[in-house]
């Protein structure tokens, strides 16, 4: 089958600095990965790791340093039509509360949309295609109609901002922790609401977030980012039954089990973020368990191993 | 047997001045609460029912807008119980930090931006404990960040050079800091990520081992009142639907809230399907009549529209408030 | 290094072009307002009764024109100008010729220092520290009467006010001199002098310090009030901090940031001094000094001031824009 | 209606409001004025008020009241015309420079700091000397507004360097806005606050400013405004001739005019400010 | 108030006229324009002569005697007063004269290096105290550039230049002078200048002719603000101040110890040599049409125009010439009955007299109303309003500017010839306390009742303006005046020959009356008749021609002149007393003037 998208070494470097030193951070470092149609891509790994950077990168509203990035073989980079590119890819992001503007009606952006990418007929029709949109994410017209974000519950505007996304029939939705600031008791319906949509639109989607109990819910394929890079990736049920690599055990181990039995885990040290991102050799070696002594100078390879890819130095032959 | 705290039909509302027009937001409505000595007590609900309000309320910290309408809130203290909603100013001074301290929500942001770390505990320090010099308060504080496993260095940093999850830490340190019997914690690990949440939570169960003293502990993650606390109370729209151990209620959940609350959780090796509490939470501003979640339950009845139902009486310790079960089946 | 590059070059590459642009902008503006210096001062000496004849009137424009150093064409007495910025030389004054302008500035300046100095730092701790408290227990009746008061007085002209000022104080009740300074050239520092100064300045001083004081304060109580909304200034009082930390070390310190800013711009203007105080009280001030240099056409001191007056201004800020993060430990450069 | 009713419980907004509406009439008042307001002795000089002239006649034989009216009006013009066009100035740099970022953001900031840093006033003055016989009301005006943006400007910059993080901004660019419309729709409402409480300082300056320029004599003083009012009163040593009613007319509007408008501005920014208007919305 | 040592009740202080002192440390007034006036005309130096208008008559100062010229007016010789001395102890002599003419023929870029290198041949003594002038070009006014009103070459000390290498630069720090006082010390910002009675007084010109100056120090002071100045004053804390009117009544209203020149309204000094008007660019249409500026004359109500101006409170007066009481006399009356039968053409045969010799009485009545005690002695009534102006006709200028081609619009406005709106723009000082600005006011004021845009237009660049002839109408001063004492009125119409005219765009000669830009070849006959002329021998002559002239100017009205200047002076009689005064006009009363050190003699300690 064929990707609908493809990074290959995708690179992004920051700088970073106070008045007399500055320091280069690479917040992407050369990962490469590919996304199949309708299938949910999940990006997993903790904060700052370097998740929304790509998911910028993707949408194109940050330039990669290096690297590239094939919709359907062609090139995001260079790509200068923005809005044909939206027509493909849209996103859905992380605090429903702040995904509209507080003093814009939320319908608004259903009209807008549809009328910027010429997507109307006319009246009736822009209004059954919202409808219809908004129908399957749980919504219909007249829950929002008129009404601001600050009238609608997060759940509620989290399913809005799904549906006006699906407006332009996009191939691809990019998923930004799009259930972390919804209410746990709302959460799973918007989880849902993702496999659906992928099942009856056809539409991928690249899921990021930190918590690996929905993405093992939800995803096709995960891959865990620590630090810029991808450490390993692979199937889910693969990755997270049969974790490798020691973060992506640290990831699963940390996850608190609604089971009050779990036993406790021994003490973790933890790590300041850019600390780790100017490490030499693979960023995990600061707390790693199982860490050697050329983890520290020598930055893993890719390692394929049943079915998944793994960077480190443990499966390395 | 009586808790530590007990709170009797509490009612704290938001009254709102806006331009002439009041408005009521009955955000802790009529709760009655015991929470039990040397555990770890956790509170859940969801967003916006009131889990900050009644910690403020707990904290005696009840200021315009916020408005105490009824109840009491007693401390035990050397054996007495103290209403500290009467306290007067001073005498809530005194005993917060060293018999009760609170972490706020969003601790990412109470440290002053402009001021080393070091500072602001000094600030604590020096606002509470009488007749030391400052030189001897800043080695008290580097020693007990040293026994909570956290590096003193970090004192000589400014808050925005630390991670969410370390400022997060070096809250809850900042609040154990004088030993309180009491330490509330509203959702210490929202807005961190696993790996960080889960750093925090280890903390607060080694300082609660350390101190045996009493955590409360506010969050709407499931998970890790599972992981975590020993019992628990479930909010809803200002009001306590469900208390008890949180065995118990992870293994028998009485109220459909509470049921919905755990069924959904995720896990991985489980691939079957979850859902989500139907409908939209509601607003507290006019919530509705009788039970407040009849408007989501699925089983509700007419009886459910127009009465509240108590959390009843039972003489154990799992308790429920809902009309389809009166008596919690054991 | 790359903040060299990526930062302190672009800046100071603004910095020259801000000085450029003003500066060239203060050379030809009051070349266009078509006031003559030399036909101002043959005026003069006309009205001084002496008659000139034609040829009289010729010979001395081309004497007066040589030595203003107005001679040659715009463009070259425009490289004459950059010459003399480089050397801060800026050459005689042409209404009190052969004073040079750096002369004048050496005797007014320390009046207008000593002056709008003082009273800025003055105004600015005291509307700072009385809008603190006043926004910090902002819904106490004194806090909001104080602020009522202010909003009254803050908007009254400075003219209007200096001159009730002087009235109250210079006549009804005889407290205060009305006019110049009497000091003379032979002045030593003794008590004598002092007190003198402090009597002459007191009503200048008290005039800019409640005007400007009113302004500090209500810009102060606004961001105090702000600040008092944030979560650390609610978590230390929730946590039983003493008031006094809190009003100190939290709410005055964060909120004083931003008023740390306007205070080096507003001492920068300096050099523009304070016109109109200056005018009530007859203060020997660089404002009096350029107004009167603008209106007859003193190119050459206009030149000396505003140069100064850009230079100091420029720099303060580039200055204080790279020192910042001293003060505030979140701000980085990008 | 119902905005108005809601902020009309607000004494500051009251107040304010009813004193801009008294002074607003004032203004129009003088299109009914009996008296040229450029003419002299057109009733007896130097009477104390009396039923025949409202507020008494100066030393230039006119009648105090009506040259109010006119000088209200007048300096009501010069200072909305000097806010608005400031304003509009101030809206587009602040937007483009914040927005577009790069090198909009630093050619736009570079003017506007070199604005900032040349002594303002001094060029003032010598522009208005410049220009002195054109400086009617609206070049005035234009004048007091070419050099009242610059800060203003900054100050949007900022805020829309802020808001340009905010998730919404993406929604609006993914929804296929173009820059013009994102900024229109997006920003603009979210600024109005901030306008409007730098439109109103800006007025307050304008006002102040041409009061300034009024007692240097530097603008025509044959029309009537606050300052040239005052100027001519001051001139005529009303206060120590006891002249009290020609002196304190123009002090006195002043002072409301500009409280007035403090007032306004403080109670109307609060109203639009969105966290207050979340709040009123619904407190969920 | 007073710097340390110094006692009030010694010490005279007096405000300084022209402004805050821009060069405080230069005292060298030779060398260009100085603020003379803070003292150093006053007290530093005794000129050869002074004019004083109060009485009308020169003082002979340093000179013993007025110059006398031989025959054909090419020698002056000067006669020093004897005993004299500077105050170093120098003795002054001819060779001071002789040094001071001498360094300014050879001294380009000294003030009076024009007219000497012009005129002086030769300089000599005969003895110690008696120079000879010998002059290239016969000059029967040679002496008057030696004759103080308000600035003239002074002697300088040779003993002190002969030795400064620079004369332009020198700043004459400390000054030594021949006058009765000496430099005590001064402010460096230039607000005030104090002087000290020289020790020995008696050996200078003043104290030989009027004695002992009474005020041990004076003290010049400048204030920024009228405001400042009026509480001094009231403070008692400054003995002698010059106003504005509306000043001078705030200070004669709440002192208890304040007077002016009059007793009574209208207070100010009604007898300063200076007059004050409207003036043409007579090389600009259509002002160079003496019928518009006819027109223009005729319709301004100078009733109406006293009121706005001066609030009523000066003489007015129709002639080139202030109106007080020596030209009243020498030219006014006499010229009474010429006035009255003057006619103006008005076309088609029909002819106008323009004279209203009632002007007086009217202003008595406008006075009347506004409720100021008005004597009704016709003698008085003229000392303090004048003899008579021109009457108001706006008819009468209708039909002239008609007979010009002048039109009125449909608004009632007037056209120019060509169409075009008629616009008038008043150049004038931009102080709103300066004459120029309130006559521009009132002369605006009239002739926009009459239909012209007219507007009063205050501009710092007014000197460069007037003297560049860029203009159309000014206030500037209408004619010089004349020297205010004696009846040679040289000084008024010599700017106006035809030899001084520049072309529009090159600064005029003389600038007050010159910058009309107007020349009469009848004129020029005159002016050249009086430099034939000794005025001081030939009076009758001189008045004769003074009057020729004046009608000339009536007749073209090259700019009208509208009152005589006043100085609203007030004087505190808490420490100082017998002030000279309308009923006591022992001296003229300015302290700005030179005739300041004469007038200190006869002060008198309260
Ligand atoms: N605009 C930027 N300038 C400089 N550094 C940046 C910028 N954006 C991100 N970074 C840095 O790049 C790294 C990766 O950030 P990124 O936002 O991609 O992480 P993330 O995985 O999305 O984290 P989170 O879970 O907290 O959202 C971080 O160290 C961050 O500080
Ligand atoms: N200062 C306030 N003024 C007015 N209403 C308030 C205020 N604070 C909270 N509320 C309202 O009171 C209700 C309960 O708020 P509270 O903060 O206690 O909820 P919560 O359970 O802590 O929610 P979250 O999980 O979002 O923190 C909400 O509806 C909220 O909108
Ligand atoms: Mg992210
Ligand atoms: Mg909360």
């Amino acid at each position: 089958m064929s990707e609908i998208l493809k990074a290959r070494n995708l690179t992004k470097i920051y700088s970073l600095g106070g008045l007399f030193s500055r320091t280069k951070i690479t917040a992407v470092d050369r990962i490469s990965f590919s996304i199949q149609p309708a299938e949910i891509f999940t990006l997993a790994g903790e904060s700052g790791c370097g998740k929304t950077t790509t998911a910028r990168m993707i949408l194109g509203f940050e330039y990669p340093t290096a690297g590239e990035l094939l919709y359907e073989d062609q090139n995001l980079v260079e790509l200068r039509d923005k809005k044909a590119w939206f027509k493909k890819v849209q996103a859905v992001f992380q605090n429903p509360f702040e995904t509209f503007n507080p003093l814009r009606k939320v319908e608004d952006y259903f009209f807008e949309t549809i009328q910027n990418f010429h997507l109307d007929k006319n009246e009736r029709e822009t209004e059954e295609l919202i409808e219809e949109k908004l129908q399957a994410v749980g919504l219909s017209l007249c829950d929002i109609a008129g009404k601001y974000p600050g009238e609608l519950s997060g759940g509620q505007l989290q399913r809005a901002s799904i549906a006006r996304s699906l407006l332009t029939n996009p191939s691809l939705l990019i998923a930004d922790e799009p259930v972390s600031m919804v209410d746990a008791s709302l959460r799973m319906s918007v989880v849902n609401l993702f496999r659906k949509m992928c099942d009856s639109f056809q539409v991928s989607v690249i899921y990021i977030t930190h918590d690996l109990a929905t993405a093992y819910y939800i995803s096709d394929r995960i891959a865990i980012m620590f630090r810029g890079h991808i450490v390993e990736t692979g199937p889910v049920d693969q990755v997270l039954e049969n974790p490798k690599h020691p973060y992506t055990k640290l990831l699963i181990e940390s996850i608190p089990q609604p089971d009050p039995q779990i036993p406790e885990k021994a003490a973790i040290q933890f790590l300041e973020e850019k600390e780790e991102y100017l490490r030499k050799g693979c960023k995990f070696s600061g707390r790693c368990p199982e860490v050697m002594e050329i983890c520290k100078q020598q930055v893993p390879e890719d390692t394929s191993l049943d079915g998944t890819v793994v960077k480190c130095h443990l499966y390395q032959k | 047997m009586k808790g530590i705290v007990e709170v009797e039909k509490l009612q704290t509302f938001y009254v709102l001045e806006y331009m002439g027009k009041k408005k009521t937001v009955k955000a802790v409505n009529d709760v009655t609460l015991s929470i039990p000595e040397n555990e770890i007590y956790g509170i859940a609900g969801e967003s916006g029912c009131g889990k900050t309000t009644l910690l403020k309320a707990l904290f005696a910290s009840i200021e315009p807008p916020l408005q105490l309408f009824e109840g009491k809130v007693s401390y035990l203290i050397k054996g007495n119980f103290i209403n500290a909603l009467t306290l007067n100013g001073k005498e809530k001074r005194e005993l917060r930090w060293t018999y009760i301290s609170y972490i706020p929500q969003g601790s990412m942001s109470v440290f002053n931006p402009v001021k080393k770390l070091k500072v602001t505990y000094l600030d604590f320090l020096e606002s509470h404990v009488r007749g030391k010099a400052g030189r001897e308060l800043l080695s008290l504080a580097r020693h007990h960040l040293e026994q909570l496993g956290l590096s003193p260095h970090i004192l000589d940093a400014f808050p925005h050079q630390l991670s969410g999850g370390m400022r997060q830490r070096i809250a809850i340190a900042l609040s154990t800091l004088l030993k309180p019997q009491v330490i509330l914690a509203d959702e210490p690990t929202t807005a961190l990520d696993v790996v960080a949440q889960r750093a925090v939570l280890q903390l607060m169960r080694d300082i609660q081992k350390e101190l045996k003293n009493t955590f409360v502990l506010v969050t709407h993650d499931m998970g890790i009142h599972a992981n975590i606390t020993t019992s628990m109370a479930i909010m809803y729209a200002g009001k306590i639907v469900e208390v008890g151990p949180t065995q118990e209620i992870f293994s028998n959940p009485l109220q459909p809230y509470t049921q919905f609350l755990i069924n959904s959780l995720p896990r991985i090796g489980d691939k079957s399907s979850k859902k989500s509490v139907p409908g939209a939470p509601p607003s507290l501003l006019n919530p509705p009549s009788g039970c407040p979640f009849h408007p989501r339950c699925p089983e509700v009845s007419d009886l459910c529209q127009d009465k509240m139902p108590a959390l009843n009486n039972s003489t154990h310790k799992h308790k429920v408030a809902c009309w389809l079960r009166r008596e919690p089946s054991v | 290094m790359r903040f060299f590059r990526d930062y302190l070059i672009p800046r100071i590459i603004q910095y020259i072009v801000v000085i450029f642009c003003g500066i060239t902008a203060v050379f030809f503006i009051p070349r266009l307002t078509g006031q003559d210096p030399v036909l101002e001062m043959i005026a003069q000496i006309q009205s001084q009764g002496s008659s000139l004849d034609p040829t009289a009137v010729d010979s001395l424009m081309g004497t007066l024109k040589e030595l203003y150093g107005l001679e040659g064409t715009l463009f070259q007495q425009y490289v004459t100008t950059w010459k003399r910025v480089f050397a801060l030389d800026f050459g005689p004054s042409f209404f009190q010729f052969p004073t040079p302008v750096s002369e004048l500035l050496k005797t007014y300046l320390p009046w207008t220092i000593g002056l709008f100095a003082t009273s800025t730092l003055i105004s600015w701790i005291l509307g700072n520290i009385l809008g603190g408290i006043a926004g910090y227990f902002s819904r106490k009746n004194w806090s909001k009467i104080i602020d009522a008061l202010i909003m009254i007085v803050r908007p009254v002209p400075h003219y209007i006010f200096g001159i009730i000022v002087l009235i109250l104080f210079g006549y009804v009740w005889q407290l205060f001199p009305v006019g110049g300074m009497m000091l003379g050239r032979r002045t030593v520092l003794n008590w004598r002098f002092i007190m003198t100064i402090l009597r002459y300045s007191f009503l200048p001083a008290l005039t800019l310090v409640i005007l400007g004081g009113a302004v500090w304060f209500q810009q102060m109580k606004l961001l105090v009030q702000n600040v008092k909304r944030e979560d650390y200034v609610q978590y230390a009082q929730t946590g039983g901090v003493k008031e006094r930390f809190i009003i100190y070390r939290y709410v005055l310190r964060n909120a004083m940031l931003p008023q740390i800013t306007q205070l080096a711009l507003a001492l920068g203007q300096v050099f523009s001094g304070v016109l109109i105080v200056e005018m009530v009280f007859s203060y020997p001030g660089i404002g009096l000094l350029l107004y009167r240099g603008v209106t007859r056409g003193d190119y050459n001191l206009v030149m000396g001031i505003t140069v100064l007056s850009i230079l100091t201004i420029t720099t303060a800020v580039l200055i204080l824009d790279l020192f910042y993060p001293l003060f505030d430990p979140r701000i980085r450069h990008k | 209606m119902g905005v108005l009713k809601d902020l009309f419980k607000d004494y500051r907004f009251a107040v304010g409001f009813i004193l801009i509406c008294f002074l607003s009439f004032l203004a129009i008042a003088s299109f009914f004025s009996p008296y040229d307001p450029i003419e002299w002795l057109q009733v007896p000089r130097d009477k104390a008020p009396s039923w025949s002239n409202l507020l008494g006649t100066n030393s230039k034989g006119q009648d105090v009241f009506w040259e109010a009216t006119f000088a209200i009006r007048n300096s009501l013009i010069i200072a909305l015309i000097a806010g608005l066009i400031s304003r509009v100035i101030a809206v587009m740099v602040g937007f483009i420079a914040g927005y577009k970022g790069g090198i909009y953001d630093r050619v736009l900031m570079g003017i506007t700091d070199g604005l900032l840093v040349i002594p303002l006033f001094l060029i003032l003055v010598l522009v208005a000397m410049l220009l002195r016989e054109a400086l009617t009301l609206v070049s005035t005006g234009l004048l007091l507004a070419f050099f009242g943006w610059a800060w203003d400007a900054r100050t949007i910059r900022s805020q829309v360097l802020s808001l340009r993080e905010r998730e919404f901004t993406l929604t609006s660019v993914l929804s296929g806005n173009g820059t013009l419309s994102l900024v229109s729709k997006e920003y603009l409402p979210l600024t109005i606050p901030l306008i409007f409480s730098t439109l109103i300082n800006n007025i307050a300056w304008a006002i102040g400013m041409e009061i300034v320029l009024a007692i240097l004599g530097l603008v025509s003083l044959d029309i009537p405004t606050l300052g040239t009012t005052l100027q001519w009163a001051i001139n005529y040593q009303a206060i120590l001739l006891g002249h009290w009613w020609w002196i304190l007319t123009p002090v006195i509007l002043t002072i409301l005019l500009l409280v007035a408008l403090y007032w306004f501005s403080i109670s109307v920014s609060e109203y639009l400010d969105p966290r207050m208007r979340i709040q009123r919305i619904g407190a969920k | 108030q007073l710097p340390a040592g110094i006692n009030r009740g010694e010490t005279l202080v007096v405000d300084q006229l022209t402004g805050r002192v821009g060069m405080p440390n230069n005292f060298n007034l030779w060398a260009g324009w100085r603020n003379q006036d803070r003292g150093i005309q006053q007290l530093l130096l005794d000129p050869l002569w002074t004019v004083d208008y109060a009485t009308g008559e020169i003082i002979s100062g340093m000179a013993a005697g007025l110059p006398v010229y031989n025959d054909d007016f090419t020698q002056m010789t000067i006669n020093l007063r004897e005993g004299c001395t500077w105050s170093d102890g120098a003795p002054v002599t001819a060779d001071d004269v002789i040094f001071t003419i001498d360094i300014h023929i050879n001294t380009q870029g000294l003030l009076y290096h024009g007219p000497m290198a012009q005129y002086v041949d030769k300089v000599s003594k005969s003895d110690d105290l008696t120079v000879v002038v010998d002059l290239k070009i016969p000059n029967s006014r040679f002496h008057t550039h030696f004759l103080d009103r308000w600035g003239c070459l002074r002697i300088m000390p040779k003993h002190i230049f002969e030795n400064v290498e620079d004369q332009l630069t020198f700043e004459y720090n400390p000054p030594v002078g021949n006058g009765p006082y000496v430099l005590f010390d001064y402010d460096p910002a230039g607000f005030w200048t104090l002087w000290e009675r020289r020790e020995d007084w008696d050996k200078t010109p003043t104290g030989k002719l009027f004695g002992e100056p009474q005020p041990k120090y004076v003290l010049f002071q400048w204030f920024e603000s009228e405001e400042g100045k009026i509480l001094s004053q009231l403070r008692h804390e400054i003995d002698m101040a010059q106003h504005t009117p509306e000043g001078l009544r705030a200070v004669l209203d709440k002192s208890d110890a304040a007077r002016g020149w009059r007793r009574d309204w209208p207070w100010v000094v009604n007898i300063d040599p200076c007059i004050t008007g409207i003036m043409f660019n007579n090389m600009v249409p259509p002002y160079d049409n003496k019928e518009v500026r006819w027109a223009l004359t005729l319709s301004i109500d100078i009733v109406e125009y006293m009121a706005i101006a001066f609030d009523l409170m000066a003489p007015v007066s129709n002639l080139h010439l202030p109106p007080v009481p020596a030209y009243l006399e020498a030219f006014f009356i006499p010229m009474q009955d010429w006035l009255k039968d003057f006619e103006l053409d008005l076309g088609n045969g029909e002819t106008f007299k323009p004279y209203d010799p009632d002007v007086p009485n009217r202003i008595v009545e406008a006075a009347k109303e506004r409720g100021y005690p008005i004597p009704d002695d016709p003698a008085k009534i003229q000392e303090l309003f004048g003899i008579g102006w021109w009457k108001y006709a706006p008819d009468v200028a209708e039909k002239l500017l008609k007979k010009n081609g002048f039109t009125k619009g449909e608004d009632g406005k007037w056209l120019l010839p060509d169409g075009s709106p008629w616009k008038i723009n008043l150049l004038s000082d931009p102080s709103p306390t300066h004459h120029q600005l309130k006559n521009a006011n009132a002369a605006a004021e009239q002739w926009r009742k009459f239909g012209i845009d007219a507007s009063a237009g205050p501009t710092e660049a007014f000197n460069t303006l007037v003297l560049n002839g860029e203009f159309d109408v000014s206030t500037q001063w209408p004619a010089a005046e004349p020297w205010g004492a004696g009846v040679d009125l040289s000084r008024t119409f010599d700017p106006w020959h035809s030899r001084l005219l520049t072309p529009i765009g090159e600064p005029v000669a003389l600038g007050p009356g010159g910058a009309a830009r107007w020349c009469n070849p009848v004129l020029d006959e005159i002016i050249e008749k009086l430099e034939k002329t000794d005025p001081f021998a030939a009076v009758e002559e001189t008045v004769e021609l003074g009057i020729e002239a004046l009608k000339i100017l009536v007749e073209e009205m090259p700019t009208i002149p509208t009152y005589g200047y006043c100085g609203a002076v007030a004087w505190d009689e808490t420490y100082w007393v017998n002030w000279p005064g309308a009923e006591n006009p022992y001296s003229q009363p300015y302290h700005h003037w030179p005739n300041l050190k004469y007038m200190l003699p006869l002060l008198k300690k309260k």
